[in-house]
């Protein structure tokens, strides 16, 4: 039976696509000039969303809906990351959409469902809720990578973002259906519970492999990455923002749900197509960023090669393991919002800050974001004393742990060559001078944008003193 | 022992420091410069606190500080100093003084962001020497690259994207390999902290494998042959306070890595692959020696020169096996860990003031070329006479900082093996030879064009920096004993945990 | 026994159906016609269901998929205007490789599948409730929720359809409910002071009319 | 009661699912036809979930099936407007032509 | 009682001297240094007499006291200290009245000079690092003298420092000076090993332990410590006391002021070795094969460094060669465990040899720096006190008998004599024609320079002494002035008498006591001691021996060619070219060395340099990164832009992931 329990579990959620809806028809009764309005109330609505997935979070895992839906300290964390994450990117995204002629309420809108989508499938128990939150967090981010109809490369972007997303939950669904017919049953728990018994464990694995695809398609892991730098280059900037970060944190939602919630008894098999994708990644990612010379797109290829480290951490399947990768998940996010929100900080009507030789000489024009930028590319470099440094750790801690040390090595090796292109990025700004004429490097005057921007940064620095406190977080959440 | 933290406040206070003088802005260099003096200053007064405090006698780890850091993985935050620490601290506040001071007018540009970079720099140093923990240890060690990174490429010389970026990633490269080690080490471990991991049983295998993880940290680090090629670009783009501090400073970051992680906690490893180490600090000793003789780049030759002089720390600290548990001379093994500390320190003095020197004569030439210079003894007298003494505690004269560690390294050597001590002493020679075919070329002579007769003599500033390390230099000369007492114990202790095997 | 053959035949039949169906759909030249050959396919695929006894899914993918989908398919394809004459290069070229990857994962997924093996007795749909009433009281208890968050997909949809495909042209006549909304009774009735008394020319004219 | 194996549905519905995914990288002039071979993917995924549900005795099967269909046809309206966006920047809907993105 | 207060004062007094001399420039001003560092060095001297008077004539005992520790690790400390024994205070006495004598020499030698004041610190420098040698009490310390003394000759050889020579011999001497420290510091470092400690009482209190104990360089062949310890140390030895083959750096080092080449290059400096020899002894003599080895060492030097000296035209570079050549003689008494006549004949050497020098420099001033023997001549009547003074340290140099050099010399000769050891003969000839060849070009000096035409030419107008011709000069030479001739005539009365007066206590009398250790198997001096009758009857020995003989046969040589027919050593050269060629040549030694070790050693530089450390060192990162590169540019072109490759893509890599499945996973 439903009852009022199982409403109040979900609160956040319920909360949410209700603001969404009312943020949506809100929209339709104001002007463009008061479209700010719509910006706060948005704000606001996800931080009231925060502290409603805080607040409300009972100390132990809770479900609702028949185990559809559960509430556990993990999918508190994700949320919790994809709200600030999703907050940042509307105040950071204001002057540039507004520039752009974008600023429209649908992007608010849209964003919220999509974000509704994350939390619903962190917090998925059963395999359609997993399949419908993906779908929900997936399809408003198709519409919003092509939301900048003048764009010759929006379009496009989306399309292969939408081709290969419904190839890849095809894959998915078929994986699904495999494992449906193994064990019988779309509950997570039950399907663990089935994986002794079931007489089909051929079906079973044949079925886990299609669920790795989906898996890695979510992360953007090599092989599975080919929509990853297009993406990126071709989605409008705050979209990119938003792709880099919050379907990483979903991801890691659904790769600990089916995998591990679902199917760990088979990790045996799992953990090393990981593995190998984890390589893979890592050698790929690294290995082309560094030819990039359009910033997005090397951070595509950077972003890439995080999913390796992040693999690393779910190469190991045990709570640490599973901690560090979420925890990886979690500073990856924030430090990509930092890269591309000095990029979108910089960035003017009619001037895409979106080359790495548009930075030359940063320093000279805007010493503080160029601060910002050194600290976001020395941190997703991983280079200590940043955050980066600390999830590099405990990624690398958990596969030596998990006895991937050949990983780990692979891992350092890759780490190397990244640290090639972030390097360059800080000397473009620091060591070079600026182009003539290229006025457009002071930043903008967003007042919102600036401090946003300035605590996400200097949070990269603070957060090697509260590791501790964050990292045990992480542990509880997967009851370590 | 005291009871307030005054290690973490000597590492936190210059950091604290930066930021202020960031604030300062651009605009107010003069301002920039006195707070970052004022910062230095009273940092290298707490750190003369701190030396008051430690107590040689009794040797060991004190001053300790805990606190929690990362629970999770059992790291905390674990300071405290033995002998060789608060040495290593000294010098980096000391120096840190006198780059500061021989940076005042030389930098122009960007003055404030070059003063919190040192004062960074600063921080990171005293906490790479003041931590006992090993991921700690790590963060600060590879934290350095940063300020460096930047004090080399913003203020540096032309070829300086190539020469950061070789700096970092070449760095970069070793440490990784480290943090592998240490994470391992965790594996088994189960925590970070230092005095448990040096307590820590460990297979030979492990050992050895271990061993190479730290090695090429640490030997990339030093630097050591053939992973040396990074220093000499390094320093020749990089500013004079730059040089200094990576001279001075940054080199024994990675001996002391080798007395701190590769000696106590690998010691079966150590004692069986010292042969190799040794032998690559006596082709420091002597190929980069022939290498020096024949730069045209002044920078070049005292970097290169620097390699040869860290070749003497690896080597005394690698032939303590060989006394210690093979000839169970425990005596010689303690002098050639002494002498191989004492030399950490003086080649700090002896190459910061080299690159001071090198720095005052590029600010009035703008040129490193050797050829472009001559007859300074007339030109600048006061200025040549730091040349040559500082030129003669290079080559290792008697009564000077460079002879003592060398002096000692190599008495300790010959017990060990006469051939090692053979070709380590083969330094007094070929040392002598491009020190001074360098001085000969600048210092003595015809000058060879109209501007380098018109070089006006030091200034106070100037005088007053190169007479500070002019100071230290001969005290740690004539007088090294409290120096080597303020080390013996922790020495001592040193070397008898290696004694015991790890192998059971 | 004849009724299960029947069956068999029947199986055999829309299957070949189905799958040349969708093999049309891949290789056809015309795109209209490729849109028929999937509506084949799905009709017949909606028979073999039918056989499953999933009565309810079965119609539903005719009239959903069918009715509705295939017909925006169908729409968009001739909205478009599409040349085709161009549409063929290549295929012959890249042929050989695609059917070499298809057939490859075919023999790996029957392979690791193991079809021999993979045999459930099929029992009796539960008596006394037909597959609508099984479907449907599934859908209502234990699958609340999905149902609820299938409606949000449906709305996220229609909103970002709408978003994507609306084209706002100057020329067409529409309703701005901001602007609607935004109207005060002082936009809608302007208050004009006149003079009490009317020129003496218009008089004139109103009087000659 | 039904005769027919349940290996004969899978059998069929992974025939038709490479079938789809064939289609989607022979074909290389339509995006349309791209988006129908997804649909044919979906097919051949929902086929076998009817199958596993009636063998299995499990309606869950079933109503996931119902769901597929509903985010399908959600996703084809928006995959349909994308190329509506498409057709009206390039005037094709070429596959071999959007190929700005790359390297 | 010696005080160790008194002890710090002697040696301090010229390093103070030197600092204020040197770091107060205006302030003190060129009288002010020069009297400064003279006080310094004459208090040095007064002390040193006390310290010889206590030591001598008041019975005090024998000092070893640490000022201070310098090193202290574990059980192993090494101080500062002093060890005052009667060597110690003979060479304390020699050392500051020889440094004395050209302190004030140098006023008027470097009047005019610009480094007027530098110099004097440079000397008030030296002479406080001479007195740390000799104060050793351990090795430590020594060492410490030993490099400092030879910075000290670095700085003085290139005090002319804008002549290119200068600072190259300055160069080549501190280099050849490192190699024989190279030595030396593997010999201290063998004796802590042997000995674990480095005080001088301790390890020859257990010089005795030595015998028989044996060390392993090269694996199978155990070679004894003890000869391995000595010739370590006699490497030092012969680079201080440039020794063969590392005399190359004494000739050269001329370049440096005549003061100097008088104080270090010939009295003090260079005798450091046979100080360090002597004060070795009890170490030396328990290795007969290290003894054999200084021998022959010492009397090659002898012999065929004198050869040289006859064919120099330079006329300092004639007494450098004669300078080695003594410096033969000493350590050639060394060899034969004649310590005491080693240290006696470094005593005499030292006042004549500082004579001779210091006159030279007279006769340099007195030419404006014109060095070229050949271009003197008949100097005798122009300046007289100069042309006795030398005499008198030429007729010392040759073993006049009754002069000081003939008591020391002629003991030297008849020890080799008594000797048994491995190259006793060998030296023996070495050493009696050595008279000859010392003698003939002793004459030779002074004939072309004092005696015979004048071969300048006064030509007024010509000044400067920089860029002068040959020969030309602005002035007549005159005599020199007091300040120059006095120091002169205070070295020739030591040159005459001292040797008369001090050679029975010193080599017969026990003088040295426990400071100098023989075997009674070796002790050559003990046989000798029979047929000594004291000074007097050696003189009258003398003229019924080899040497004197032989000595009168060099001049009567020297004084027929080069008095009566100088063409006739035209037609010798040219007769004997080979020869001459090798002699002017000095055995082609600096060429060898110049293209081996320097030339040798920057092509060496040059091909680690661009051929190791760029080529293959640097190559390898730089290769590193640009495979790298190449690598990125390459696989990027497999994000093609596509989508259908991209789904191929993907769907390759699942079916990668089923194979693998299927290859290894089922289960």
């Amino acid at each position: 039976m439903i009852t009022i329990n199982d409403l109040l579990v979900m609160l956040p959620e319920l909360y949410l696509t209700a603001a969404a809806c009312l943020v949506l028809l809100f929209d339709v009764f104001i002007r463009d000039e008061q479209r700010d309005a719509t910006h706060w109330v948005a704000i606001i609505v996800m931080l009231v969303g925060i502290f409603l997935v805080i607040h409300g979070q009972p100390d132990m895992t809770v479900t609702a809906f028949g185990g559809m839906f559960v509430r556990d300290h993990m999918a508190e964390i994700l949320k919790v990351t994809v709200l600030i994450a999703t907050i940042l990117m509307f105040v950071i995204a204001r002057p540039w959409l507004r520039d752009r002629k974008l600023f429209i309420g649908e992007f608010y809108s849209l964003s919220m469902f999509s974000v509704l989508g994350v939390m619903l499938l962190v917090s998925a128990g059963n395999l359609i809720t997993v399949y419908l939150g993906l779908e929900l967090f997936a399809l408003p981010a198709y519409a919003l990578v092509a939301l900048n109809r003048e764009s010759k490369l929006s379009f496009e972007a989306a399309i292969k973002f939408f081709v290969l997303g419904s190839l890849a939950s095809g894959l998915m669904l078929f994986g699904m259906s495999l494992i449906y017919g193994a064990t019988g049953t779309l509950d997570l728990h039950g399907i663990f519970a089935a994986v002794g018994t079931t007489t089909h464990l051929h079906l079973l694995q044949f079925g886990l492999v299609f669920l790795v695809v989906g898996i890695g398609f979510e992360f953007g892991a090599v092989p599975f990455h080919m929509w990853l730098p297009d993406v990126y280059e071709g989605a409008p900037t705050p979209i990119a923002m938003y792709i880099s970060a919050v379907p990483k944190l979903a991801a890691i939602g659904l790769a600990y749900r089916l995998l591990e919630v679902g199917l760990g008894p088979l990790a045996g098999d799992w953990r090393m197509m990981l593995a190998i994708m984890a390589a893979l990644s890592l050698v790929v990612g690294n290995v082309v960023a560094i030819a990039q010379k359009n910033f997005k797109r090397m951070l595509a290829y950077s972003t890439i090669s995080h999913m390796g480290f992040v693999f690393l951490g779910l190469s190991n399947p045990t709570p640490e393991g599973y901690a560090s990768a979420l925890f990886y998940a979690v500073c990856f996010a924030l430090m990509e919002t930092v890269a591309f929100g000095v990029i979108l900080a910089l960035a003017r009507k009619g001037f895409e800050c979106e080359m790495i030789d548009d930075l030359k000489g940063l320093n000279r024009r805007s010493p503080w974001f160029a601060g910002m930028m050194a600290i976001a590319m020395f941190s997703l470099a991983g280079i200590p004393p940043l955050w980066g440094f600390m999830a590099k750790v405990l990624v690398l801690k958990a596969a030596i742990d998990g006895g991937m040390l050949w990983l780990a090595i692979v891992a350092i090796i890759c780490s190397i060559i990244g640290l090639f292109y972030y390097l360059r990025v800080i000397w473009v700004m620091y060591f070079e001078q600026p182009v003539e004429g290229a006025g457009a490097l002071e930043a903008k005057p967003d007042l919102a944008l600036r401090g946003v921007l300035s605590i996400n940064a200097l949070g990269l620095v603070a957060m090697i003193f509260f590791s501790g406190p964050l990292f045990a977080w992480c542990q509880a959440a997967f009851g370590a | 022992m005291s009871n307030w933290p005054i290690l973490s406040v000597l590492i936190w206070l210059p950091c604290a420091g930066a930021i202020l003088v960031l604030l300062a802005g651009n605009a107010r260099p003069r301002l920039a410069r006195w707070l970052t003096m004022a910062f230095t200053v009273i940092t290298f007064a707490l750190s003369l606190v701190m030396l008051s405090e430690y107590q040689a006698g009794p040797g060991g780890f004190q001053l300790q500080e805990m606190a929690r850091w990362i629970p999770g993985i059992n790291s905390s935050y674990h300071l405290g100093v033995d002998g060789i620490a608060v040495a290593l601290i000294v010098l980096t506040t000391f120096t840190s003084i006198l780059v500061i001071g021989g940076a005042w007018q030389v930098i122009k540009d960007k003055v404030h962001q070059y003063m919190a970079a040192m004062l960074v720099l600063e921080g990171l140093l005293i906490g790479v020497f003041a931590v006992m923990d090993a991921l700690l240890f790590y963060l600060f060690f590879e934290a350095i690259l940063i300020p460096m990174f930047f004090l080399i490429g913003v203020w540096g010389g032309p070829r300086r994207v190539y020469a950061t970026l070789k700096f970092f990633i070449y760095t970069f490269f070793g440490s990784i390999f480290f943090l592998i080690g240490l994470l391992y080490l965790y594996h088994k471990a189960g925590t970070f902290d230092l005095p448990t991991l040096w307590a820590l049983p460990l297979t030979f295998k492990e050992q050895a494998w271990l061993f190479f993880s730290f090695l090429i940290a640490f030997a990339i680090k030093t630097p050591m042959v053939p992973v040396h090629t990074w220093l000499p670009d390094a320093h020749v783009e990089a500013p004079t306070g730059g040089s200094v501090i990576l001279a001075a400073i940054m080199l024994k970051v990675g001996t002391y890595g080798f007395i701190r992680f590769s000696l106590p906690i690998l010691p079966d490893a150590s004692e069986y692959f010292a042969w190799l180490v040794i032998v690559l600090s006596l082709i420091a000793i002597i190929y980069i020696g022939y290498v020096a003789l024949v730069q045209p780049d002044m920078k070049k030759l005292v970097a290169y020169s620097s390699i040869a002089h860290m070749g003497f720390v690896t080597l005394g600290l690698f032939i303590v096996y060989m006394l210690a548990r093979q000839q169970h001379d425990v005596q010689m093994a303690e002098l050639g860990v002494q002498g191989a500390v004492v030399q950490m320190i003086s080649h700090g003095f002896v190459s910061g003031a080299l690159f001071t020197c090198i720095g005052v004569m590029y600010d009035r030439l703008h040129t490193r070329e050797i050829a472009a210079y001559g007859g300074l003894a007339k030109v600048m007298p006061w200025f040549a006479a730091f040349w040559v003494l500082f030129a003669m505690a290079n080559c290792g004269l008697p009564f000077t900082s460079g002879f003592v560690g060398e002096f000692m390294v190599i008495l300790s050597s010959f017990t060990a093996n006469p051939w090692i001590a053979l070709f380590a002493a083969y330094s007094l020679i070929i040392g002598a030879g491009y020190t001074l075919y360098l001085i000969k070329r600048i210092v003595w002579g015809t000058t060879p064009t109209k501007e380098a007769a018109a070089m006006p003599e030091i200034n106070t500033r100037e005088g007053l920096v190169l007479g500070a390390f002019a100071v230290a230099v001969l005290a740690m000369g004539v007088y090294p004993w409290p120096l080597m007492h303020l080390m013996d114990s922790s020495v001592s202790q040193l070397v008898t945990h290696l004694l015991t095997s790890k192998l059971g | 026994m004849n009724h299960s053959i029947f069956q068999m035949v029947c199986f055999v039949v829309f299957a070949v159906v189905a799958v040349g169906a969708a093999l049309a759909v891949v290789s056809v030249k015309n795109t209209v016609h490729a849109v028929l050959a999937l509506v084949l396919t799905f009709f017949s695929a909606a028979c073999l269901w039918m056989l499953a006894e999933a009565e309810f899914l079965a119609l539903a993918l005719v009239v959903v998929y069918v009715g509705a989908v295939m017909v925006l398919f169908l729409f968009v394809v001739m909205m478009l205007d599409i040349d085709l004459e161009p549409m063929r290069e290549g295929f012959i070229k890249y042929l050989p490789i695609g059917i070499g990857a298809a057939v490859i994962m075919l023999v790996e997924m029957l392979g690791i599948v193991g079809v021999k093996t993979l045999q459930i007795p099929a029992g009796a749909n539960p008596a006394g409730a037909s597959n609508i009433e099984w479907l449907g009281m599934a859908l209502f208890t234990r699958f609340l929720l999905p149902f609820e968050i299938a409606a949000l997909i449906l709305t996220v949809g229609l909103v970002a359809a709408v978003v994507l495909a609306l084209r706002v042209r100057t020329f067409s006549k529409h309703q701005n409910p901001a602007a609607q909304s935004a109207v005060r009774a002082a936009g809608r009735v302007r208050m004009v002071k006149m003079a009490a008394t009317p020129p003496a020319a218009s008089s004139k004219q109103e009087s000659q009319a | 009661m039904i005769a027919i194996p349940l290996s004969w549905y899978i059998v069929f519905a992974t025939v038709l699912f490479c079938i789809a995914i064939a289609g989607i990288f022979i074909n290389r002039k339509n995006v349309i036809v791209l988006l129908m071979c997804i649909e044919l993917m979906l097919l051949a995924v929902n086929t076998n979930f009817v199958a596993f549900s009636r063998y299995l005795h499990d309606p869950a099967g079933q109503v996931f099936v119902f769901f597929i269909l509903t985010v399908a046809a959600a996703e084809s309206a928006i995959g349909l407007a994308i190329v509506v966006l498409m057709f009206r920047n390039r005037r094709t809907i070429n596959v071999d032509e959007i190929d700005t993105l790359r390297y | 009682m010696i005080s160790q207060t008194l002890l710090v004062v002697l040696a301090a007094a010229p390093l103070v001297g030197a600092l204020i001399a040197g770091l107060g420039r205006k302030q003190v001003g060129r009288a002010g240094a020069a009297a400064i560092a003279i006080i310094s060095v004459a208090l040095s001297f007064a002390l040193s007499c006390v310290v010889f008077y206590q030591l001598v004539w008041g019975g005090a005992p024998v000092f070893d006291g640490n000022v201070y520790t310098w090193l202290e690790v574990g059980k192993l400390t090494i101080g500062i200290g002093f060890l005052v024994d009667r060597l110690t205070a003979i060479m304390l006495v020699t050392v500051t009245f020889v440094s004395l004598m050209v302190h004030i020499y140098t006023i008027g030698y470097m009047r005019d000079d610009p480094g007027f004041q530098r110099f004097f610190a440079y000397i008030a420098l030296f002479t406080f690092s001479m007195l740390m040698l000799v104060l050793a009490n351990n090795f430590l310390q020594l060492f410490v003298g030993w490099e400092l003394v030879g910075l000290v000759s670095y700085l003085l050889i290139g005090f002319w420092f804008e002549r290119p020579t200068a600072s190259a011999a300055a160069l080549k001497a501190f280099i050849v000076n490192r190699v024989g420290d190279f030595g030396f510091i593997l010999g201290i470092a063998a004796v802590l090993y042997a000995f674990h400690t480095l005080d001088y009482s301790t390890v020859f209190a257990n010089a005795d332990s030595l015998s028989g104990r044996t060390i392993e360089v090269v694996g199978g062949h155990p070679w004894s410590l003890a000869t391995l310890i000595c010739l370590l140390l006699f490497v030092g030895a012969c680079g201080k006391s440039a020794q063969v083959p590392l005399h190359v750096w004494l000739p050269d080092s001329m370049e440096g002021p005549t003061p100097i080449s008088a104080l270090i290059h010939a009295a003090t400096m260079v005798t450091a070795g046979i100080f360090m020899v002597a004060r070795m002894s009890p170490l030396y003599e328990m290795s007969t094969t290290a003894l054999s080895v200084v021998l022959i060492v010492g009397a090659t030097t002898a012999f065929f460094m004198g050869l040289v000296g006859i064919v120099q035209n330079d006329i300092k570079r004639v007494i450098a060669y004669s300078t080695l050549s003594q410096l033969g003689y000493m350590v050639v008494a060394l060899g034969v465990s004649a310590y005491a006549a080693g240290i006696f004949h470094l005593m005499t050497h030292a006042f004549f040899k500082a004579l001779l020098f210091l006159g030279a420099g007279s006769v340099i001033v007195a030419m404006h720096h014109e060095q070229d023997m050949r271009y003197m001549g008949g100097l005798r009547k122009r300046m007289p006190i100069t042309w006795i003074t030398m005499w008198i340290g030429s007729l010392a140099l040759v073993a006049t008998p009754g002069f000081s050099g003939f008591y020391s010399k002629d003991q030297i000769i008849e020890a080799v004599g008594e000797s048994h050891i491995f190259g006793a003969t060998y030296a023996y000839w070495c050493v009696l024609l050595g008279v000859f060849v010392t003698s003939l070009y002793s004459f030779r000096l002074l004939y072309m320079t004092f005696h015979g035409k004048e071969r300048f030419k006064v030509v007024h107008g010509a000044h400067d002494s920089h860029d002068h011709h040959q020969g030309m000069l602005a002035h007549a030479p005159k005599e020199s002035p007091w300040v120059i001739t006095v120091p002169l005539v205070l070295l020739a009365i030591p040159s005459v008498v001292i040797g008369w007066f001090t050679i029975k206590p010193l080599l017969y009398g026990g003088w040295f006591g426990d400071s100098i250790k023989v075997l009674p198997a070796h002790d050559v001096l003990a046989a000798m001691a029979h047929e000594f009758h004291g000074p007097w009857a050696m003189f009258l020995h003398s003229f019924i021996s080899a040497p004197f003989w032989i000595a009168v046969a060099g001049f009567a040589v020297a004084t027929y060619v080069y008095l009566f027919n100088p063409a006739l050593a035209d037609r010798a050269a040219r007769m004997f070219l080979p020869v001459f060629k090798m002699l002017t040549r000095k055995y082609w030694v600096d060429e060898v060395y110049y293209n081996l070790f320097a030339r040798g050693g920057i092509k060496l530089g040059r091909l680690f340099w661009k051929g190791t450390d760029v080529g293959v060192f640097d190559g390898a990162v730089n290769g590193a990164a640009f495979v790298t590169e190449r690598s990125s540019r390459v696989l990027r072109r497999l994000q093609t832009g596509f989508l259908y490759h991209y789904a191929f893509v993907m769907i390759v890599g699942l079916v990668l992931l089923l194979g693998g499945l299927w290859y290894w996973g089922l289960r």
